[in-house]
């Protein structure tokens, strides 16, 4: 596994995404990666199947930014495993529920915690794990159930994915990465799980070795691609 | 019509009211995870000796409160993507990290919305379609609390809209799980969830058990210490 | 989850533990809890199950620390899980190894990952995971097998222990730890795995807010003792 | 007897030789765990343009090489807790993540030293007892790396202190992995391993194929390429 490229734009950092691809989109408001996703909006990218927090539920972003929910709108978007899908009540309007209504689109819809997990375990090497949570429910139907000390768990498949987009606070030259507060969020469990990780980073990127090497969240030798936020880039989440 | 509007003349509580009764219930020391909605208002209420460390599954162990003004900080929300101050001693983790501890048991209680809870300590707050399972909904965190928190308190109105029971012999809608809920505490009054039987035990001001039970969906035991709910101190 | 206790001395910290649990021991090499083990050993706690990387190959410090081996040979361990039961090659002596041959102590031999992989896994309510490692190989037998996506991988079930003994570097008054360099390594997930968790900390304890809370590698709601390590406590660990 | 007195006039590759040989035949970038004992020394030979990440799986990412002197940090020891001293951009796991790491395939290669390996890419190297099982050896973390690194190489001697072959038809020790080695690294030659097959790729100075091949347990093919092993410059 060589050193991470260090790629001047976004669009550099996304060239060569083909169409088809799993990709894994983190954050939680904070922490999303909106310039790689504007980029890969633009690039064109389709036919892909995204695994993420929330389907995303407002309408675009009045600074240019793309989300989740503007490429599902493009069609782009063939599959989505989230544990928001819908909103809860239905008198709320959604595109992305309204296309998974309709056909257009596959849903998936998991537990927040199993989707972590998932993620986790494959990023860790692990094919398959049990969990208690969703046991009993309608997203544990048709799986596999089994009893572990008394109490009933249900069996989940690990998820590793073509692409991870992620966004740190700053990285280093070989792509080590820190995130800031709770734009941590899934960050450093979906940096882990994808074949191909790319990572824009707000603050400039520093040499290897200014990073305290007990405080980095994620090590760089699983980054492929890191990018600096232009100055004129998203820096800012749009708080739901 | 409105809930208020079924009983004319009978105040019911309110959710401020409610989220007071809810944290100071809390005992000292508990970690507590509170639901997007209605439950974030507990926060709040909680007095600095309870010594309470509330918890959101994004991975913040430790928010103080709902942040304002110049105390926002872009990178730090709680569950409900809201801003959030941060406790002295809080702890940042990712999420795989955070719903670990949730599934291990770290939270004493976690306190959430809901449509309906059943008196077998079930209850549904992520779906209100009763239609064919077509994978569409809003889980978040909610099943994985539900499952693993030391206890589940329900916060709700008593009653929808059209003035129908919320507290239910069975969930008529998809649960979220299938037990685990503890304590109820709705805008009339506060109920033990406890083998299979709710049990009030505090009504709202004003409210007799009996006006309570005709807007509840279950067969309501009474508490033979029942108490009129008090606004903490 | 009451707020961790501040004790004045490892006897304090160690106070109260009974015969017969199972325990989670940490260290490398560095990050191992030698005053706790001492204490442990001091207060004559037996008939314990000890979960840790290696029995413990030393005979014995100069300086007075008990290691893991010293409660082997004074028989209150009646099984061990670990990474290493013996030394690979017969001509080395070991008492552990002894006693195990000899019917005296019950030993499960793990793969270091699995053993790692296990105590997270019990730490985060997974009751049991799949792993390819060990497949093939006699530490796999008679246990559960199966194909995912054309590889063979074996079931391997979580470790939640009733007491963990933490080594840390620094910590804050909830509980707060950080770990520095190497001494990390099972500190983290060993904090998580058990019921009671109790830590000695090499620097002074600072006080809540002092710690950045990115920084944190084990957040203090786990913590159930903490106690500084006193002056003439043990500081440095015994290279192997 | 010794395996150098086997072979009277004939030397064999010091563990120094071999260590430079191996450490120049990682391409650039590899990310290399090194085992215990003699694969250790290869550390030492790596030249800085190619780049190498050393891991350790006590969670040490891009370790430089073995301390001395001032440079120990007592906190700091690799998988054989020797002292080491931490690359410039050098990053520090726990042992789960390290584990996660290693089992999700980061390590192009992972260099073990073993007592035997069979052609069938098999190879023991945790335990010297052919008795029933009783539990008891030292696997370390081995049985996770050759699970899962892209390759394991072999750094070995030859040949046992009896003179007996150490590349087998098939283990006679308990194995660490069924499979899974594509490289050899005796003090007599560079072997690959491959579709159930050792090959001679290159061969001790002095040695032919056909004396090396005398003193292994296993059919020998050799490479039509077949060269002397350099010392790398």
């Amino acid at each position: 596994m060589a050193r991470p490229i260090i790629c001047s734009s976004m669009a550099e950092a996304v060239a060569g995404i083909p169409d088809g691809i799993q990709l894994l989109v983190p954050g939680f408001g904070p922490g999303t990666p909106a310039n790689l996703l504007t980029a890969l909006y633009d690039a064109g990218v389709k036919d892909m199947h995204v695994y993420a927090n929330s389907v995303g539920l407002p309408q675009g972003a009045s600074d240019g930014r793309k989300t989740l929910n503007d490429l599902i709108a493009a069609r782009r978007v063939r599959k989505v495993t989230a544990a928001f899908t819908a909103p809860t009540h239905p008198s709320q309007a959604s595109v992305p529920a309204d296309m998974i209504r309709a056909g257009a689109m596959e849903a998936e819809l998991v537990p927040q915690g199993t989707l972590a997990e998932r993620v986790r375990a494959g990023g860790a090497g692990i094919p398959a794990f049990f969990t208690p949570a969703g046991v009993g429910t309608l997203t544990a139907q048709g799986k596999e159930h089994r009893e572990f000390n008394g109490r009933m768990y249900v069996m989940e498949h690990a998820i590793f994915a073509d692409y991870a987009f992620i966004r740190a606070w700053k990285a280093d030259t070989l792509g080590n990465l820190i995130y800031r507060r709770s734009a941590r969020n899934f960050n450093p469990i979906f940096a882990m799980g994808a074949a191909h990780t790319i990572v824009e980073v707000e603050e400039p990127i520093v040499p290897a070795g200014e990073l305290d090497p007990d405080q980095i969240h994620t090590p760089g030798v699983v980054i492929e691609r890191l990018v600096q936020i232009p100055a004129d880039g998203y820096f800012r989440e749009v708080p739901r | 019509m409105t809930s208020h509007e079924a009983a004319p003349g009978k105040e019911r509580m309110s959710r401020d009211f409610l989220a007071a009764v809810i944290a100071r219930r809390f005992p000292k020391g508990w970690l507590v995870n509170l639901g997007v909605g209605m439950p974030t208002m507990v926060g709040g209420y909680v007095h600095p000796d309870q010594e309470i460390v509330f918890t959101s599954e994004n991975g913040v162990i430790g928010y103080a409160g709902i942040a304002s003004g110049a105390d926002i900080d872009h990178d730090t929300v709680n569950a409900g993507v809201q801003f959030v101050t941060l406790q002295a001693g809080a702890a940042i983790v990712h999420h795989a990290d955070s719903f670990a501890l949730i599934r291990r048991g770290m939270n004493d209680v976690t306190v959430l919305g809901s449509y309906e809870v059943a008196q077998d300590g079930s209850f549904a707050n992520w779906r209100t379609s009763k239609g064919e399972w077509d994978n569409l909904g809003g889980i978040g965190g909610a099943m994985d609390l539900a499952a693993c928190a030391q206890q589940v308190w329900i916060m709700m109105e008593h009653t929808t809209r059209e003035n129908g029971p919320r507290l239910l012999e069975h969930c008529t809608l998809p649960v979220t799980a299938p037990d685990g809920v503890t304590m109820v505490f709705t805008d009339l009054g506060v109920f033990s969830v406890r083998d299979g039987r709710f049990t009030l035990e505090e009504h709202a001001p004003g409210w007799t058990p009996d006006e309570i039970a005709a807007l509840t969906g279950a067969p309501l035991e009474v508490s033979p210490t029942v108490t009129e709910v008090q606004f903490p101190t």
